[in-house]
């Protein structure tokens, strides 16, 4: 082993072939699907299920089996997806995000399921037609605070009877309206019981009492959507729950655990970094493009004083999107080595999401007037960006696991 | 003597405007950007305000003494607060009045000014920005050649707010290209002007979706010697650069100001983790930044403001209090929405708009003045 | 009324006075006892002491009784401080520091003292020779945290006895070993009592049983001493508490007790910003002025997007030393006017400290092997900058201060 | 494969230099700022690291076949971590050393290398920045002209490091002033050269007090052709500037982690309002970002110094490294005085050295080389 950041040829292949796809069918489309708010690029989508089968999707959360590095060889499955996030997202955010394929939804039952439960959900996604999976946490009261989650589930017999609403369901409409999809839902088998009392469940597409209450408007990434879902007396299978059903201390309860599925989300985050850098890149590449075309270049090598301030802002965006990259597959090749990550992959997404809200924002400025003009992708780019210092925990919360991390304390000491 | 207190007339301005944005501007915000329009209603109330005709003299149709930069600077900050785009669309047509009113000839001044103070809303454009990599107004691509009796308009504007609606543009053009702002005079362009181009649809931008703005193209546009502002003396134009930087700069702090309240509130009331979010030093710091910005903003905009009114050199003041606000507005607003997480990226929340609209002020030049 | 940023004749007056005073008396020794660590330039502080009588000294707790503004008019004493501080530091912040004067211990005095106490304590600093007062309340393990002070005053008699540690005493030394000066000692007379035990008490230098353990060596601002003071069974006589000696809720001891006397710390923290302005000016002057001698002039009126590095470094710099300023003249403006204004000062000292620490380190920067060369001033004045971003509260404080105030959160709502 | 774990051998060296740093060198660190010298003891045994000679072949004294950029850095951020001074003292030979193996011609080789990799330190300085405004490597005032067989140095330099120790200096002159980075070369210049001066005493600067660097003058300077390096050929200025600012940022990390993990140790242990003051969002916040933006900027400097050993063209990436490790070695250092509030000013801690020391990355150029 040597330090070394060359990627195998065989993602550097992945890379080629997707910067591309990327730039030939993707972004051509960027521009119609933000006008078009709440319309999905259905021939694209067809195709990306076709030669993808959930890989993109998928790989959202990371489950890109396809991409498995071989027997021997250490895996380079997340750093695949890293790599194959960031080149999608450059074509597009909005459209990436909208890609067929599990989602943290499967991603939860393949870190959690049961073979049985696993067999059931996720063979379809490779099946003819596009799906998508959700996950259904966030509550419009609890916000980011897991603990607090007022959806409940009542054993009833041999099924659970789930009552709530559920809030930025990424792709819910997507996984439950548009395709034969599902979505895992938390809830709390025992109110009392806090964190320990809170489980994920299984429901179908199309069970009844389950509605899309809402679809968002939003700033940005308009071609994914996000809904809001209610409960009203959803009856499932007993066999929907993920893990075990009894109220136990999270801390005992191990990989199969709320512990376990939260956990995915460390195998999230870094991907969620790999979506900004996507984003920051693009705009970094367009600028320096438009620089070019007016003959201006870019002299690194001086001493700082003696830049322009354009040059200055150009080496100061290059440098925090470079660095952001680089802690990135620093996360995800921990990950691929079975090393846990919790504090590189915080780090990760805290210091990409800042930085490129600040490099797209920056850039939107340098290009003034047409910067802002909607006839250029860049102020899309700031829209689309900013969601990365938000969702999947927000830059302060990142900060707050990192600093956690850093400093050893629970969330008990540092609140 | 150094006073940080505004004078009973300045208070009432004030007052009287505050009540208008937050009343009827604050509350139309969102549906005036989802459909791209400004409330006709709005405009016809804020014209009511009389923000032109309180600053014209009385012979050409106002009953003012000219316009303070301090008094106009306290009644943009208020506007804004309630509506960037309804604050930009009524105050878009201040640009040619008080340069006519400063620089103009006694002609142009008959001519132009009793329109700005009728009892109806006119719209007049100002056409300075122009569509291209780093733009400087000291370094404008349209020229104006004299060619005889004439001067011909050439070169293409962008970000002129209601151009469509205007019968004469004020066109700021070089006349000695190179000359930096020494170089630039004002001219007005009838809109029937032969080959004066109007884009046949509003521009698109990422924010201030509900002002009308236009590309406009000169291709060799002729006008007479008379349609230069001022005629021989010709403006200041660095002086009408920088009245209309702290014009823009105020409308950024009223800006700055509605997103840092809406996070006071918002973090005051939303619990999370058992407490309110505000409760936490990270959000709370971030809040205790915006507003301090905010202050620190409108210093620097009353003073350089306070100097334009006392006649003394401001073009500096006014251009570091325009970066800064402009600067400061997109952080406040990016903080906004930061803290209120998803709830702030959704449309059915306003830090969102408040962030499209805050990255204006960068692109933004010459669109109104004080 | 109407805004005004013009000073008055009277201020401007002295503003010029001494900004010739700082250039030519003040800076020209900054260097000296820089280096020659814990010596005083006692012509110089003779000198001051002349003219002043204990007025910049004074100043820096507002006690500039000699510039009351005249009957009718509105006072400008807190404002003529905040101008007499600034161009003072401009000239040096270690000898201003050490300017004599009756500093924060006379200023608690002034507030809170009865007339016998200000009539026995404060008639000293308009006397013939120098003379100091000081202030002890921080200790080694409280910091910031005035709460948890462990200095004790045990009722004996007629007397008081202290008993604890004191560190961080500015102008100690100078108060109790180089002049017949006081320190105002902060101990708690029932420890059970928390913040509503704590009391002010008035030691004289000389005093049996107080000692000076210790003067600390610092980075920056030299020629102020600042000591650790121990008290030993030190007696003093019963009259020295200021305001009384009752243990009673805080909320309702009102001006005479702990709020009274932290209050004065509101009219402190705008001239703290005064001083980190005065160096910041000092910093930025000189940057423009090698600028100006190379021939390089800073174009403030085009765009950002056409500056070059240094322009906008220089314009950034300038648009937060001026906003500092005017947000310190307001808060001083508004005490001047006798509103409370304990959201502005915290403001102005957040800003103030927090622009000049970052201008003076960024002029370090641009002037490269210059700047870095204790040759030149620069290096100096990004050392002695620091020290306003911590004293008197640390610019966290400050933040801390600043929210509380604008949410409305007491200490116990936002920690 | 990407990967990010060193190599045995980096290990080795990381775990070596990590006891050497940890041992000896940082407990000595305030005594010997305060005494405004490097302990000759660390000296010696920093020299027994054998950092030059690992990288210089046999045939020149040394048992390694040319630097590695991506070990060097590994090294010196572990040397830094320990002490700043004391690490660019043990270091300065380098430059010297690497220039003449990478470039040198044979002669050259034969001569300076073996001392180079000699049993004992041997001072060898390079004379690279100048005391100008805005001074840039690319813009040398400094200039060798040609006369007959012979270059003539004019030109003053500071920052020079160990100068007055050094038999001979390595000058970086403009033979071509005005053309940049190519127009640049370096000369082997004897210290006992007529009208060379090297200042009396060692500079005085805000940190680094331990290391003594001095001020040069050539005062019309004659060296033969000879002295020249790489003769004709000459040297790639660009590169060596390029791999010493990779050996700077490598410093600046190990000076940003030393001061991050004190400000973790100090605010896990002291207690405010009865609690650690690390259990506070803000103080917790900059803790945080300390630990992030040290391994950022590593990031930066493996993959710049990864390219140098491929071969690659890595100027840039250097840069952009060097410049981002200057900046947030301050930033880091600057939390880390301010997380111990007063206790951070006084010279009784660390963190007031490590401010005046983390400064010093915007001024240096051309000091160390890996």
């Amino acid at each position: 082993m040597t330090i070394d950041f060359e990627l195998s040829p065989k993602i550097k292949g992945t890379q080629n072939m997707l910067r591309m796809f990327a730039e030939q069918a993707v972004r051509p489309q960027a521009r119609k699907y933000d006008e078009e708010e709440h319309e999905k690029p259905w021939d694209l989508l067809n195709m990306v299920h076709g030669f993808m089968k959930g890989g993109v999707g998928g790989s959202m959360s990371g489950g890109d089996t396809k991409a498995e590095g071989g027997e021997k060889k250490r895996s380079e499955r997340q750093l695949t997806t890293a790599v194959t996030v960031e080149e999608i997202f450059w074509g597009d955010a909005g459209i990436a995000l909208a890609f067929p394929g599990q989602g943290l939804g499967g991603a939860a039952v393949q870190a959690t399921g049961s073979p049985e439960q696993k067999e059931q959900f996720l063979a379809r996604f490779s099946g003819e037609k596009p799906v998508w999976g959700a996950m259904a946490i966030t509550e419009p009261e609890a916000g980011s605070d897991t603990a607090n989650l007022k959806t409940t589930a009542a054993k009833d017999g041999n099924e659970w009877i789930l009552n709530g609403e559920k809030i930025f369901v990424t792709s819910g409409k997507s996984a439950l309206e548009d395709s034969e999809g599902f979505v895992v839902v938390w809830a709390t088998v025992d109110a009392k019981a806090g964190r320990a009392g809170i489980k994920p469940f299984i429901v179908e597409h199309g069970t009844p009492g389950m509605t899309i209450a809402k679809v968002e408007d939003k700033m940005g990434i308009r071609c994914s959507d996000t809904v809001t879902l209610a409960f009203m007396d959803c009856r499932i299978p007993e066999a929907n729950i993920l893990g075990s059903a009894e109220v136990i201390d999270p801390k005992k309860a191990g990989e199969k655990g709320f512990k376990g599925v939260m956990a995915t989300f460390d195998a999230t985050r870094p991907m969620v970094a790999a979506m900004a850098i996507g984003v920051g890149r693009a705009a970094l590449d367009y600028v320096k493009q438009a620089m070019a075309d007016e003959g201006v270049e870019v002299r690194y090598a001086i001493s700082p004083s003696n830049m322009t301030a354009i040059e200055r802002d150009i080496t100061e965006m290059e440098a925090n999107l470079r660095a952001a990259r680089l802690l990135t597959w620093r996360a995800v090749w921990m990950l691929d080595g079975g090393v846990r990550n919790s504090l590189e992959a915080s780090m990760a997404k805290a210091k990409a999401g800042l930085a490129v809200t600040q490099i797209t924002q920056k850039c939107v400025e340098l290009l003034g007037p047409l910067g802002y003009s909607r006839k250029v992708l860049l102020e899309k780019w700031m829209r689309d960006a900013k969601i990365n210092d938000i969702f999947e925990g927000t830059g302060q919360i990142q900060m707050l696991i990192t600093a956690r991390n850093v400093l050893g304390f629970g969330r008990d000491k540092l609140k | 003597m150094l006073s940080f207190e505004p004078s009973e007339e300045q208070a009432m301005v004030k007052e009287t405007i505050a009540g208008f944005a937050t009343d009827q501007m604050d509350p139309a915000s969102r549906e005036m950007d989802e459909a791209c329009a400004v409330s006709t209603d709005l405009v016809k109330t804020g014209w009511e305000l009389e923000i032109i005709s309180s600053c014209v003299p009385e012979e050409y149709g106002g009953f003012g003494e000219g316009p303070s930069a301090l008094t106009g600077a306290i009644a943009y900050e208020e506007l804004a607060y309630g509506d960037l785009s309804t604050a930009l669309h009524i105050c878009s047509p201040t640009m040619m009045a008080y340069t006519v009113l400063m620089y103009g000839t006694e002609e142009q001044k008959q001519q132009l000014l009793p329109v700005a103070c009728g009892d109806e809303f006119k719209a007049a454009a100002a056409a300075l920005v122009e569509p291209k990599f780093a733009f400087c107004p000291s370094k404008l691509g349209t020229t104006a050649k004299r060619e005889g009796e004439e001067y011909v308009l050439k070169g293409s504007k962008c970000l002129v707010p209601l151009a469509a609606d205007s019968d004469n543009l004020l066109v700021f053009a070089a006349t000695e290209p190179g000359a930096g702002f020494a170089g630039v005079q004002a001219f007005v362009v009838p809109k029937s002007a032969e080959n004066l181009v109007i884009s046949e649809e509003p521009e698109k931008n990422m924010g201030l979706k509900a002002l009308k703005t236009y590309e406009v193209t000169l291709n060799n546009v002729k006008v007479p010697l008379a349609a230069k502002v001022g005629g021989q003396a010709g403006i200041d134009y660095l002086e009408l650069i920088s009245r209309s930087r702290l014009a823009l700069a105020a409308m950024a702090i009223g800006t700055m100001k509605r997103a840092a309240e809406h996070s006071r509130d918002y973090a005051k009331e939303r619990i999370a983790f058992g407490d309110p979010i505000g409760s936490r030093q990270a959000i709370a710091f971030m809040i205790a930044e915006m507003f301090m910005e905010t202050d620190a903003t409108r210093m620097l905009v009353w003073e350089a403001a306070w100097k334009a009114d006392r006649d003394e050199e401001f073009a500096n003041d006014a251009a570091i209090a325009k970066n800064y606000a402009a600067e400061k507005c997109m952080k406040v607003c990016d903080g906004a929405l930061q803290v209120m997480g998803g709830h702030g990226y959704v449309r059915d929340n306003m830090p969102e708009l408040w962030f499209r609209n805050a990255r204006a002020f960068s692109a933004l030049e010459g669109m109104i003045m004080v």
